[in-house]
């Protein structure tokens, strides 16, 4: 199918010379995308919002990341995107991409193999503009990429790795299409002679400043920051976000490669616009002002449903349900490589760890503080996924005081004068659990219970705020925590990293002297005991896996160890969130995944809503 | 005469903005971390998650692995050649970010301090000499609740009322077809049917505070003997009470100039960062939590060239005023 | 007196009071400052007011313009102003009652400076400190007459010139703090006299002049009163200011009016035993005080104390404030001055010549310019107090006291007089509370007041009260010196003898020796056994009191007694005043 | 005089917290998710119309609408909760000192709750929220202005006395604090701040932290009076009576600026109030679990409190309040400091 349908304004330009007509300008085999509900009319601007600086993955998640592939609107299969089609050969070692014949960049230059040869040989794979990522690697060794022809690239690993389409689909893994050859090329040394003179003039402090300034990286500002910067985005950047700005627009891509059933050239919508708010508590008053069309990220807590319900005539706009992947939003990490030998061989303990886990009252926590959202739930997917892990997920979730307080008798702790269990030293069972405040807000409520229900059990918790480079420096730097708090919020699918079952983030705070351990490859942090380094082994494994069932078989595996060990203490089912979306906006799917791996709501193509008065 | 004095004291100036430089600079340092911590942190608190080895090769390339006067250096050579380094979060410019949001913030702290000024002196005047009128209560009363009120709690009542009741926004400076627009004669007058929210917004805590300063110095001279002196003269009691009384009374008024215009400025970046206000505080805010180190310094930098210049000012009208201290 | 049927121009009052009582109310009750008086004033007359210090003089005048302050009120009577019956009359015009207008109202703001102008007691604390002279002597003028700013400045830098100020095109735009006592008071005066007032208030114009340039104040008072038949109530304590101008007396006692009467009658037979008391003292003031005759002989001065070693005070000189090398002000040229332990020295000069400068210096108040201070301690032991630090003079101060030329400035505002009194011996810190407490009531007694005085403020006192406080704070602590800065000028002539006598008293007892700044040469004739001229800065003459005042040999010196009023009625108008001009 | 008696108010309030508050300020409870207010009925109407002196109130029960998790309380009219003065409640340390278990004013079943001021998202009870938050806000009040006082008094009393060389070098300290934007400089000490002190600790720093900053206002002011103060002739009298420059400059000199201090004391305390708030909101000051008007401000600071739960503000109020009465008691301090006023009452 080819594309007829263009927008009244493009059409214009057309016949006015200024732009060649739509079938040259969509490539000869354009994705033909069907639209949630109906084909829809051309026109007007979809309004977002962006809360102060960094908040530029807004922006991609609405514009999308525009990988090689993408994931489905189910989160659940990977569906080519910018590559035409793709094949997966010998065991998943090779991976062989075919784009599509004629298609453009932004500006209307042709967009070819060499595009991603250059990405790949100049870019990421160049240690002077940054170090290779890890997921094109395998086996310790970086993939190889040769360009079969000017529309076929081939990619090829030393060991089978099954999760690099999951990767390549995620915001992370879009560096293989994310520049244009014919323009970024300028910034680099290697192809320009008098790049020093264009550094001065721009201000730069170096080259690499000067490209990032002009062609940006995959998650900062800056990728926003140049309207002159060819993309293969629905919309391209009007107004830039750079720093101070209130308000971002973005146009159509009169080049984009997508058309609906019949023919018609997307996006539908004209312009994204997004104005700046520092405040939540600002945009919230902009959405029940009516004056934002589209919302999730920020306003989504349960705390701000009522008031988003209850403007829900005034704000002309309705619900959508945001759900999440599973795991849980709250979980505390006690410190299992604790610098305190006493603590840490406490905290070791898992009977420890599991009288603390009984001696929650979940059923309370969800009732007063997540406003009786969710389920008792330790971590890991929910019952209707396929990586759904019984053990992992709901053990010791009852509340049963008697039964922990017994765990905590029998290791011998035993209560002082003022009701708080000793340890052998003598010393009270205390310990600090860290959390940042403003992060969400429902953390420092729930430990205020948490704190109390421990308290019964003679176990003296506190509870210690902080700002949030004081947490990651104390938590993920120097491991000086005794616990902490984060959320698990995770299926285990492809692409997402599983810190809660395997220490291999700075997010797995109950290891992270493992993790260092892990990620220099053993030169430094704390070598890990034998039921670490077999789930590192299993988890190493199952990223080379391309059969589903057997990925998920291996992360069973994982999970079963896990769940014995019993890690990390969750609370109760991540809350599916909501967003809210204006009555007259359709093709909005009245539910999707909410993640950053997918990332919401990029996959249910935005380019494809419309509006239509009621 | 006057000039040699300002010469002087603008020489003084040099040393001491080198004094403040390292201490900004050392505060910027002070929380743990570096600006990719922070980074990732806010990444990760909207869900989204960063790259880790990333991170690390730009902490090398932005050298936070450096010893604090490394970078301090590096900084401050820069700024001595005009040149304010990179804000590691826009990868732009410092230079380029900051000065048209500084013309708004000091446009804003101006206003401001202008209608502080035009309400508190006369109710402080008034408040003074009818001491425990009605009146006198009155304002005591409204300010002090002005006071006790935290400036971006009532800038959120302000927005709530106004959308929930009026359907109205007021946050920001500008309607949303000025906002990138070129400045012009209407985006002026634009500016000007914004800006009176946030004036009221950061002017009523200062102004309860100035009325009440004002009403306790004018006390203490409203029954001196040159005021009868005065009062003899056949002048009116207003004429008198401005002239004489007031005027001396005003010597306090005068030393908190020079804090007073920064410390608007400063003050005002909570409110504007919920009023969304395009001024410096909600960037440098920004800069700060996210440890933006040179964009942060930039603007911290330029806030105490403008205290300096504030109390250069109130210097020098203190000595204006009160010839007392000129002659000392 | 039925002014209704004397049809006699000349004898018609434009102002009178008639039974104006004054009162303050405080929380202990309310107490009468002035009590029923009732007093006339004729145009083109001068009516003097004498009285006991503290006796209502002040807040009698105050009364009349109703601007005493706030916890006094007038409590009743009235206060008749015939403006029909004044030079200036314009049509229309006729008797209003002062006390019947609302104080705020234009009426009566319009006639305040106009119709009844007011010179007050305390001139160094009656001008704004941060105005310029001439934009406070100017205002009184561009308030009532319609003039451009221009001609206000020309009509000043006139009247400035006309009460004697040296160089008024400068001192026009000087700051009160800048002036001498006296120079401060005649702007007072110009001020006063800048609209051509109908009636005069003058509440002790002339305290703080040097008898030449009072000389010429009250001739230019008479002058202007011959044009244009202004009234006038003086207040003064020198009866010989008093037989020299006025026409009729009044003499006032705890608030009352015990003799009025032709200025001939009272100085010639006083009815009043108070009356007869003040001329005694007078006559008594006129030679030497047999006490100090008598007490020289049988212990005579010792050896120079305090020591003047060409002293020289320049004022604002080469460090300006902004920097630049300004030409400063000589208030002390090279002065050469010694002091014997056991003696009194007189210090008179004009207005401005530098004296309260110099007495600073000699205590090291002020830095000096040039020149060394040598002081000799009760060991024996000589210092040059000129380079001391601060820390440094705190022996040195303890033994040499001062009192202040303006009471009112230099007691603190928020202190009670008690406090006052007793700081320097709380922070000698030899007496316990108690006791401090007993040898404050001695000294309050000593000078005069009575004990309540104690808890109240300064504010509530008047100008000679307030004086005698200062002299009590001075002679608290037993110092070696006491240097008084104009420190009777401001009491009744009894009282005045009562404090030399108190003075000498000490003396006796203590060793003490004083330096006395005075203008009053009576005073020091009295007091002092020997005298310094001063003019300009500089020294010009020593010597014996009664060797100097009976054939002075500086030029100055001589027209500076030529001037000396006497104070006989009869005497008025035959001595011939030479006026000294130095060529410059 | 009701200024002083306000203040003594909540200073008492502050002290006696455990035994004002009708319960503990941390007890949450999911049936009680933002109570509104309660009245207290002191009349109790019995069946048959008689009628007896009984304080109770109107017990409410909660409803949750599914979908907009809103919750809704409709009174229920049989459901009485008496109330009681001094009874029995939960047991506490009276300053974590003396066990006590009475209550100033308590329900006389002790299941039963009741909200005077409303409760909070999480059930606590606002009204006994407040009176804590009176302890540590109205300390920080004191403490914090007190030590800025100190320092702005001495520093800035010196500076003006001597002029010259120290006046340059303290006027230069002033400029430097002041010059430096609040904002980074909170930022910078509480990250000097170690991580794991205390609650109470860091209450304690941060109260320093506070008036660390606000110190240099008074100092400048008290400066230039200083200056033109100086000259004065009483002042030069203080020094020939032999006086101490401590005492010319606090005996003599600074009486005349007490107006001014008073002043500048009295709007110091709210200001500092509202400076933790700011804190809090940018969270570095006081954070839950501390229970301070700044904190619960900052928990009230969202659309939803304004929207639904306006009760929240209820500190605010209390702050009003204290800040209006410490102005009046200031107003009182004035006068009684002013001889000129004295005389005429
Ligand atoms: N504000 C005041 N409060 C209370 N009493 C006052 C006040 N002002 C003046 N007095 C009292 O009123 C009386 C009269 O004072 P006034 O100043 O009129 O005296 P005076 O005759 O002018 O004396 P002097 O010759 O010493 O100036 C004095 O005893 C004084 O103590
Ligand atoms: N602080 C000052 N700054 C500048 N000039 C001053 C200052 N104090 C005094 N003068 C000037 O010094 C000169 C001498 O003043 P001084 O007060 O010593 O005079 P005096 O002899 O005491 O006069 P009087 O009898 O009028 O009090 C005057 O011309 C005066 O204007
Ligand atoms: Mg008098
Ligand atoms: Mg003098």
């Amino acid at each position: 199918q080819t594309a007829t349908g263009q927008a009244p304004g493009l059409a214009q330009m057309v016949e006015a010379g200024e732009l060649p007509p739509v079938v040259e300008r969509v490539s000869d085999e354009p994705e033909v995308v069907e639209p949630l509900n109906a084909v829809g009319d051309y026109g007007g601007d979809l309004r977002i919002y962006l809360r102060g600086s960094s908040d530029h993955n807004h922006i991609l998640r609405v514009v999308g990341p525009q990988g090689l592939v993408r994931w489905d609107p189910d989160y659940t299969e990977i569906v080519p995107n910018v590559a035409e089609s793709f094949e997966v050969t010998e065991g998943g070692r090779v991976f062989t991409f075919h784009l599509r014949d004629g298609m453009k960049w932004s500006d209307g230059e042709p967009f070819t193999a060499d595009d991603i040869m250059f990405n790949i040989e100049d870019l990421v794979m160049n240690e002077d503009f940054a170090p290779t990522p890890p997921r094109y690697m395998s086996g310790g060794e970086p993939m190889k990429v040769e360009k079969v022809d000017d529309y076929t690239v081939r990619f090829t690993f030393k060991e089978p790795y099954g999760d690099f389409l999951a990767e390549l689909a995620s915001p992370l893994g879009q560096h293989p299409v994310l520049y244009a050859k014919h323009y970024c090329s300028q910034f680099l040394p290697s192809y320009n002679d008098s790049l020093d003179k264009l550094i001065e003039a721009n201000d730069a402090s170096d080259w690499q400043n000067l490209f990032l300034q002009k062609c940006g990286d995959l998650e900062i500002p800056a990728r926003w920051g140049n309207p002159e910067r060819p993309t293969l985005d629905p919309w391209v950047i009007k107004e830039p976000y750079v720093g101070g700005t209130t308000r971002v627009v973005l146009e159509r891509n009169p080049y984009f490669w997508q058309i609906d059933t019949e023919g018609k050239q997307l996006p539908y919508i004209d312009q994204v616009v997004a104005p700046v708010d520092q405040d939540v508590e600002s945009l919230i008053l902009s959405v029940i002002g009516g004056n934002v069309d589209f919302g999730l990220r920020h306003i989504d807590p349960p705390s701000n449903r009522p008031v988003l319900a209850e403007n829900r005539e005034k704000g002309d706009y309705r619900f959508f349900e945001a759900k999440s992947t599973g795991g849980t939003d709250m979980s505390i990490s006690l410190n299992l490589t604790h610098k305190d030998p006493d603590l840490r061989e406490l905290f070791n303990e898992e009977d420890f760890r599991v009288a603390l886990s009984l001696g929650m009252d979940r059923q309370e926590i969800i009732d007063t503080v997540m406003l009786g959202e969710g389920e008792p739930w330790q971590q890991g997917p929910f019952e209707d996924h396929p990586y759904y892990h019984e053990q992992i997920a709901t053990q010791y979730l009852e509340h049963d005081p008697e039964r922990a307080n017994e765990l905590l008798d029998g290791l011998g702790l035993e209560r002082g004068e003022d009701g708080i269990r000793r340890m052998d030293n003598g010393e009270p069972v205390t310990f600090q659990v860290d959390v940042i405040p403003t992060f969400d807000p429902t953390w420092v409520d729930s430990l205020q219970l948490i704190e109390q229900q421990w308290a019964e059990l003679g176990v003296d918790m506190e509870i210690n705020p902080m700002e949030r480079t004081f947490f990651y420096e104390r938590t993920s730097n120097s491991n000086d925590h005794d616990a902490a708090v984060w959320r698990a919020t995770q299926s285990w699918v492809p692409g997402q990293i599983p810190q809660m079952l395997v220490p291999v983030h700075h997010d797995s705070r109950y290891g992270i002297a493992w993790r260092d351990w892990y990620l220099s490859g053993g030169a430094e942090g704390e070598e890990p005991p034998e039921t670490i380094k077999t789930r590192l082994e299993l988890y190493e494994k199952a990223r080379g896996l391309t059969d589903p069932q057997e990925r998920i078989e291996t992360f069973h595996k994982i999970a079963d160890i896990a769940a014995e060990e019993f890690e990390v203490i969750g609370v109760s089912t991540a809350v599916p969130t909501y967003g809210i979306v204006k009555n007259d906006l359709k093709n909005v799917p009245d539910s999707m995944p909410s993640s950053w791996y997918y990332p919401t709501p990029s996959p249910t193509l935005p380019q494809t809503w419309f509006w239509q008065d009621e | 005469m006057l000039l040699f004095y300002i010469g002087r004291r603008v020489l003084w100036a040099i040393p001491f903005m080198f004094a403040v430089s390292l201490i900004a600079f050392a505060l910027i340092s002070a929380p743990p971390g570096d600006y990719l911590t922070t980074f990732a942190a806010t990444l990760a608190q909207s869900g989204d998650v960063v790259d880790e080895a990333r991170l690390d090769a730009l902490r090398e390339r932005y050298g936070f692995d450096q010893p604090f006067i490394v970078q301090y250096l590096r900084w401050i050579g820069g700024v001595l050649q005009g040149d304010f380094g990179i804000s590691f979060e826009w990868q732009q410019p410092v230079g380029q970010l900051i000065w048209e949001r500084m013309a708004l913030s000091v446009t804003l702290a101006l206003a401001t301090l202008m209608f502080t000024w035009a309400v508190a002196l006369p109710i402080g005047i008034y408040s003074a000499v009818r001491k425990y009128s009605i009146g006198d209560y009155f304002f005591t009363t409204i300010g002090f609740i002005g006071l006790a009120t935290p400036n971006f709690l009532f800038a959120l009542v302000l927005m709530y009322v106004a959308v929930v009741h009026f359907g109205s926004d007021v946050s920001g400076l500008f309607s949303s077809e000025y906002q990138d627009a070129p400045w012009s004669l209407a985006k002026v007058g634009d500016l000007l049917s914004h800006i009176w929210i946030p004036v009221i917004i950061l002017g009523t805590s200062a102004t309860a505070s100035l009325v009440r300063i004002m009403r306790a110095n004018l006390l203490d001279e409203l029954y001196r003997p040159y005021v009868t002196t005065a009062r003899a003269k056949g002048l009116s009691e207003f004429r008198l009470i401005m002239k004489y009384p007031v005027r001396i009374a005003i010597n306090p008024f005068i030393s908190t100039i020079g804090w007073a215009f920064p410390q608007l400025i400063s003050g005002a970046v909570i409110t504007a960062f919920v009023l969304s206000l395009p001024t410096s505080g909600p960037l440098m805010l920004q800069a700060l939590l996210a440890q933006d180190m040179y964009l942060a310094g930039a603007f911290i930098l330029l806030l105490c060239c403008l205290s300096i210049v504030g109390m250069l000012v109130s210097d020098i009208l203190l000595a204006v005023i009160d010839p007392r201290i000129r002659f000392r | 007196m039925d002014g209704e049927t004397m049809t006699s121009e000349w004898n018609t009052p434009v102002l009178e009071l008639k039974n104006l009582t004054t009162e303050f109310v405080t929380k202990r009750g309310a107490f009468r400052a002035v009590d029923d008086v009732s007093l006339e004033l004729h145009a083109g007359k001068t009516l003097c007011v004498v009285g006991e210090s503290g006796s209502g003089k002040s807040v009698m005048s105050r009364s009349i313009l109703q601007i005493v302050d706030p916890p006094g009120r007038v409590a009743g009577g009235q206060a008749l102003l015939h403006r029909h019956r004044t030079a200036r009359a314009g049509a229309g015009e006729e008797t209003v009652d002062l006390l019947k207008l609302n104080p705020k109202s234009r009426a009566i703001r319009s006639l305040r400076g106009r119709d009844v102008a007011m010179i007050f007691q305390e001139p160094m604390s009656s001008l704004s400190p941060v105005h310029r002279i001439g934009d406070q002597v100017g205002e009184a003028i561009r308030l009532h007459e319609p003039v451009s700013k221009k001609d206000a400045r020309e009509r000043t830098f006139e009247l400035l010139r006309k009460v004697e100020i040296p160089n008024p095109g400068k001192a026009i735009d000087q700051f009160p703090f800048e002036f001498s006592g006296g120079m401060r008071q005649r702007a007072m005066i110009a001020m006063a006299l800048a609209c051509n007032p109908t009636v005069l208030i003058a509440d002790e114009p002339t305290t703080a002049l040097d008898v030449t340039i009072q000389a010429e104040i009250l001739d230019l008072i008479r002058s202007i009163q011959d044009d244009s038949d202004m009234a006038v109530l003086f207040i003064t304590h020198d009866m010989g200011v008093v037989a020299e101008i006025a026409d009729e007396i009044a003499v006032m006692r705890f608030g009352k009016v015990v003799e009025t009467g032709d200025v001939y009658d009272i100085f010639e037979r006083p009815q009043h035993y108070y009356t007869q008391r003040l001329l005694n003292s007078v006559r008594e003031l006129d030679h030497p005080s047999e006490r100090r005759l008598a007490m020289r002989k049988e212990r005579p001065v010792g050896a120079p104390c305090l020591v003047s070693d060409n002293v020289r005070k320049v004022f604002g000189g080469s460090k300006s404030w902004f920097g630049t090398e300004v030409e400063g002000l000589v208030a002390v040229n090279d002065a050469e001055l010694e002091l014997r332990s056991g003696e009194n020295l007189g210090i008179v000069g004009e207005s401005g010549s530098g004296k309260t400068t110099l007495g600073r210096c000699l205590q090291r108040v002020h830095d000096v310019t040039a020149g060394r201070i040598l002081y000799t301690d009760s060991s024996g032991l000589e210092r040059d107090l000129a380079p001391l630090t601060e820390n440094q003079l705190e022996q040195p101060w303890r033994d040499i006291r001062t009192v202040f030329q303006d009471p009112f400035s230099s007691l603190n505002p928020r202190m009670t007089i008690g406090q006052i009194i007793a700081e320097p011996l709380v922070v000698e810190g030899k007496l316990t509370g108690p006791q401090i407490r007993e040898r404050v009531y001695e000294l309050l007694e000593l000078v005069g007041l009575p004990v309540s005085a104690y808890m109240r403020y300064p504010h509530a006192f008047s100008g000679g009260q307030r004086q005698r406080v200062s002299i009590a704070r001075a002679i608290a602590p037993n110092p070696r010196i006491i240097i008084a800065d104009e420190a009777t000028s401001a009491l009744d002539v009894s009282l005045r003898t009562q404090i030399l006598d108190l003075l000498l008293d000490l003396q006796e007892r203590l060793d003490l020796s004083f330096i006395l700044i005075s203008h009053d040469i009576a005073v020091i004739r009295y007091f002092c056994d020997r005298i310094a001229v001063m003019y300009r800065g500089r020294i010009v003459e020593t010597g014996d009191t009664e060797t100097v005042c009976n054939t002075p040999q500086h030029e100055y010196t001589q027209s500076l007694l030529s001037a000396v009023p006497v104070a006989d009625p009869r005497a008025r108008g035959q001595k011939q005043r030479v006026r000294y001009r130095e060529a410059i | 005089m009701t200024g002083a008696i306000i203040v003594l108010m909540f200073y008492l309030v502050g002290a006696f917290a455990e035994i004002l508050a009708p319960f503990d300020p941390n007890e949450s409870s999911s049936a009680n998710i933002y109570h509104p207010p309660q009245m207290v009925r002191f009349i109790d109407h019995d069946a048959d119309g008689g009628w007896s002196f009984s304080p109770h109130v109107i017990g409410m029960t909660m409803e949750r609408d599914k979908f907009t998790l809103k919750t809704t309380y409709t009174e229920n009219p049989e459901d009485k909760i008496y109330l009681d003065f001094f009874g029995k409640g939960e047991p506490y340390k009276l300053w974590g000192l003396i066990p006590m278990e009475r209550h100033f004013l308590t329900t006389e079943n002790s299941d039963e709750r009741f909200f005077l001021l409303g409760a909070d998202r999480l059930g606590r009870d606002m009204l006994s929220r407040t009176i804590y938050g009176t302890r540590v806000s109205m300390s920080i009040g004191l403490i914090g202005v007190g030590l800025s006082l100190l320092l702005g008094l001495i520093l800035g009393g010196v500076s003006g006395y001597y002029g010259g060389k120290v006046d340059m070098f303290i006027q230069r300290i002033v400029e430097l604090v002041i010059s430096l934007p609040t904002i980074p400089i909170w930022l910078g000490l509480s990250a000097a701040l170690p991580q794991d002190w205390s609650p109470l600790a860091r209450y304690f720093a941060i109260t320093i932290i506070l008036s660390l900053v606000a110190w240099t206002e008074l100092a400048r002011v008290v400066r230039g009076r200083f200056l033109a103060l100086r000259t004065e002739d009483f002042v030069t009298a203080a020094r020939l009576d032999g006086c101490k420059r401590g005492r010319v400059i606090f005996r003599h000199m600074m009486p005349s600026m007490v107006s001014h201090i008073i002043a500048s004391v009295t709007l110091a305390i709210p200001v500092m109030i509202i400076a933790e708030t700011s804190l809090s909101f940018l969270g570095l000051g006081l954070t839950p679990p501390i229970i301070s008007w700044g904190v619960l401000l900052k928990e009230a600071q969202n659309i939803r409190s304004i929207a639904q739960a306006p009760w929240l503000f209820a500190p605010g109020g209390a702050v009003c309040l204290a800040v209006l009465a410490l102005n009046f008691l200031g107003d009182g301090l004035r006068d009684a400091a002013d001889p000129y006023v004295q005389d005429s009452h």
